[in-house]
């Protein structure tokens, strides 16, 4: 029972640390009563490390920006950029991507479809020549994050393999 | 005219393209590495794609990637900049064979000055003077002694497929002839695979003078004077000025135009630079390089004219911009290289710059792909820079010169920088008294004891 | 020649001075208020010294202050730059009586040319074309109606101290030139304590036409072509090119030699300007500035000379280092003003530059004296920078303008910066049609919109 | 009974700890009512390290230092610069000092005297006019920071009155 107590209010502080986490907050009390006898009291702050990124030092360092060039987008990283995502198969080489073998055929794959390691993704053509990108790992395919007929760089993220 | 160009190198060289390419109306595209994301050459161009890791043989020397990246931005032309892919012939018929223009000149031509034995005897036949030597190989020291003794000592042996000071051997006498012969042909073999020598005059204390030369393609082309580039470290050129110090205007007018009409003689087209080693008034072909030099703005800077643009005009099937009678020298124009290097040994320096400020003013002219908080990553060549400077003569433009280094910032790295104050206290900089060994001897002496 | 010079002047153009000096081996003394402590061109000379606190009339312009950093630095010529005392004939002689060398012409000179009606009565005796108008002062309304009723309408009616637009009236017809004529004598009177006025032919689309000239100061002069400065805004010019679009090399010669022999034929030494009106082939003489001028570098880049070197040679006595026969021009240039202002209405924006990043590459020259984090003072004028370009032509100095102007990084502070992108992309600027009112109007229209 | 609720009560602070650590929390209350006589009242507190601020900032915004100039001393003001104590006497005016009206006389003043408000405290000389500089207030000559004959800016300071 009172480990069941203390399970249940685990998980609601830590939802509560979540909560305060995701929406940048520093601060939280939370009192609680369950019943007669059976009170939650809960105080979560948090100290954002903030001041420091303020500051005139990314100015300082930040890249020229040049003002007629329609400059590329920014290639930093960010936490949901999918090349993060430890599933993701990355275009080895520049070209155009295609999703089908052939105009009128069906896709490769599908996004649910279970692939095994070395099955064909999808096709990048460079130079004429189709490049068939193999499934670096068995799993199920999460995101297809291209588009048939559409550019891409070396490194930009393909699909999402888990 | 084209729509867009890509531009197939990076730092300096690439920004170089890109300011031409724009006052054009031009559109570029830049390629570059995981390791340039942040290059000024992707910032400056109007896209920018990304077309392999870090290592250049994956990226900047990729055929394959840089054809796509061409298909998949509609590109029509590639200008190589200098190093990478602009002497390859191989490349240049790649892209022609997939309907692209290369913005130099055929691959034929490429091929026929990369190979040293064609591109003297081909100069020969143009009328080009040579250093006298072997015709051709020399397959045996039976037949090395024969030339050595006709030809009188010193002499050197080179291999024909060498580069780079590897395969090559004086023999100051006949006494030192067979062990030469012998080093330079295993030299010959064991880095290049080929163990074919051949023979040549030795100059002891040469000048490195170099002539700029345009080609319309079409049998027109000019001369834009010379370039004395005689101050090397391992064969790397430091400090390069126009015109050279010692170079008369008869000389230049004679070897300029023996020069002009050799590349109108085989329809050349585009940039062009006729090297010579140059010894008591004498010329000495030693090889033509089919591209920009990295040295071109003192040229243009004693012209007036943009070589880039006029590059881009003949790649297009337009006439140069210019004749003959239109180019006359104004003034006098120097150029350093700045590296990102670490004296006394020149160790490449690669870093983040914490400050850069560059010098401005009357006659001074900054090519860099540097800026303030720029990481110079450690995979490529270590040129950071170029400063040139013009004057009304040669002693302005090296007034001009320490005037301008002393402006330079570039915090973060260490720079060549401090070499040039140092060279600019010579005497025998100051009065243009030096030669291809100059350099090498002052740095023994000078730079070992700092 | 001289071993050390005072710059009496801040910003960019001390630095200039600076630049000259330190490429003819003469040490500079850098004053400054001490509102500038930080600023370049302190950080730039060879010594320094704090004269007063930031009020101009208490540190740039106090010439006690001036005079006494002479003595304790051993400078032996002091350099005013533009603005400030540069023009301040009072102190040229209190220079000269101090044993020192002022560099520019002489207090005679400035003190000629400093006032309206005696400059243009010397420069008319001179054979100097002038606008039609009064000999001298005109003193009741009677004298001015029968003026105008000679020289037909529009007329404009001047206070003879007048300034910067102040003590000016134009009269249109007849019916308003009794209003006219006592406005301009009260401004006169309440703006610069005399309400003498004279009378000129009024010109309505002239465009502004200045011709550089330099004397030895022993009867040698040259000129060195025009410049076209017609794009002002409220009197103070923003875009400035030579040669001028309009003028034809028949024009130039003429008028060039005529301003020539005028500043020979009064030993007039150093550096000046002759401005005209011109109208439909007509030069008008409005006056002379007896100084460098801001706009000074497209002439620089035209001819490739120094102006500040020469300057300093004639003022050590020194010949003149170009004869007319060496003046040819070479090309196009242009400058424009970068100012620290907040567009569309100019307000001036000091404050901190957090990123500062020059163009570069070739034909591109930048004068200022900005660096990263540089805090502009709020105490002095607005002007933080001049970019100018050099182009073998006029489309070649715009396309290349364009370009640099793309590459200009100043964060942290509003400039004039997108005035000059907006510029760039109108007709009449890209073909050269414009005068002295064109841009009042353009920004009319276009900036109050924006 | 009572270690059974000793472990229980570890586990649970443990598990608040690490929940702490994981969301970058930097204090935690938690006061638990579990019924009659059996309470709980945690605190968990955690210290992020803090010498974030140093930066590259200081460095971007230093102003260029000119190689070949042999520039003036730096001029920004040390906590114990002179020009910063409350007595200094500051050079109105750039020029030569003298201490002495003539070469052979005494100087106007010496270390250690007392003077009033309007005495000579020393000579600027600028364009051969000499400037006698007055006491701004009365008090005890404490340092005297300029020699006979030296050049002094506009601000420098000349000596300190207490």
């Amino acid at each position: 029972m009172k480990s069941n107590k203390h399970d249940a209010d685990v998980t609601f502080i830590t939802a509560l640390a979540e909560l305060l986490r995701d929406n940048d907050l520093t601060d939280l009390h939370v009192k609680r009563d369950y019943g007669e006898d059976d009170s939650l009291n809960v105080r979560v702050s948090r100290t954002i490390a903030a001041p420091v990124i303020a500051a005139p030092a990314p100015l300082a360092i930040a890249a020229p920006a040049i003002a007629t060039a329609t400059a590329a987008p920014a290639t930093a990283p960010t936490a949901d950029d999918p090349a993060n995502h430890p599933g993701a198969v990355s275009s080895p080489m520049v070209g155009t991507v295609y999703l089908k073998p052939e105009p009128d055929a069906s896709p490769f794959t599908n996004i649910g479809a279970t692939i095994s390691e070395g099955d064909t993704l999808l096709i990048v053509e460079a130079m004429k020549t189709m490049n068939h990108i193999p499934a670096p790992k068995s799993g199920t395919i999460k995101r297809i994050l291209v588009e048939d007929g559409t550019a891409v760089e070396f490194g930009t993220p393909l699909v999402i393999i888990e | 005219m084209f729509d867009k160009i890509l531009i197939a190198n990076r730092g300096e060289i690439a920004l170089r393209v890109i300011r031409a390419a724009r006052e054009m109306g031009i559109a570029t595209v830049a390629v570059h590495s995981t390791a340039d994301s942040d290059a000024m050459h992707v910032r400056m161009a109007d896209e920018s794609i990304c077309i392999g890791p870090p290592a250049s043989h994956q990226s900047y020397l990729s055929i394959p990637a840089l054809i796509a990246a061409c298909e998949v931005t509609g590109a029509q032309a590639i200008h190589p900049g200098y190093g990478f892919l602009s002497e390859n012939a191989n490349f240049v018929q790649i892209v022609q064979d997939h309907d692209l223009t290369f913005i130099g000149p055929t691959a034929d031509h490429i091929r026929v000055m990369g190979d040293k034995i064609t591109a003297k005897d081909t100069m020969k036949a143009l009328g080009v003077p040579c250093v006298p030597g072997s015709e051709g190989g020399v397959a045996t020291l039976a037949e090395a002694q024969k030339i050595g003794a006709e030809m009188g000592y010193p002499v050197i042996i080179k291999a024909t497929a060498g580069g780079g000071g590897k395969g090559m051997k004086v023999a100051e006498t006949a006494a030192d002839m067979e062990k030469a012969f012998q080093t330079a042909r295993a030299e010959g073999k064991s880095n290049f695979g080929n163990d074919e020598v051949y023979i040549e005059k030795y100059l002891t204390t040469p000048r490195h003078i170099e002539v700029q030369v345009f080609g319309d393609g079409k049998g027109g082309a000019v001369h834009l004077g010379e370039r004395d580039c005689s101050l090397q470290r391992r064969h790397q050129k430091v400090f390069e000025e126009a015109p050279g110090p010692t170079i008369t205007p008869e000389q230049r007018a004679r070897i300029g135009q023996i020069c002009a009409d050799a590349v109108a003689n085989i329809n050349y087209a585009g940039a062009g630079t006729i090297e010579f080693l140059f010894e008591k008034g004498e010329f000495f072909f030693i090889e033509m390089n089919t591209r920009l030099q990295v040295e071109h703005p003192v040229t243009e800077a004693i012209f007036n004219v943009d070589l880039v643009r006029e590059q881009i005009r003949v790649a297009a099937g337009l006439p140069m911009s210019f004749t003959q009678d239109d180019l006359t020298i104004d003034g006098h124009a120097i150029e350093v290289r700045l590296n990102a290097e670490k004296l006394p040994n020149f160790s490449p320096c690669p870093g983040k710059i914490t400050q850069y400020h560059a010098p401005g003013g009357l006659g001074v002219r900054v090519d860099s792909a540097l800026y303030a908080g720029y990481s110079i990553p450690p995979f490529y060549d270590s040129l950071i820079g170029k400063l040139i400077v013009h004057g009304r003569d040669r002693p302005e433009a090296l007034a001009r010169l320490e005037r301008a280094l002393g402006e330079l910032i570039i915090d973060g790295v260490d720079t060549t920088t401090p070499l040039f104050h140092a060279l600019l206290q010579d005497p025998d900089v100051l009065s243009g008294n030096y030669n291809i060994h100059w350099l090498e001897h002052w740095l023994e002496s000078n730079l070992s004891e700092g």
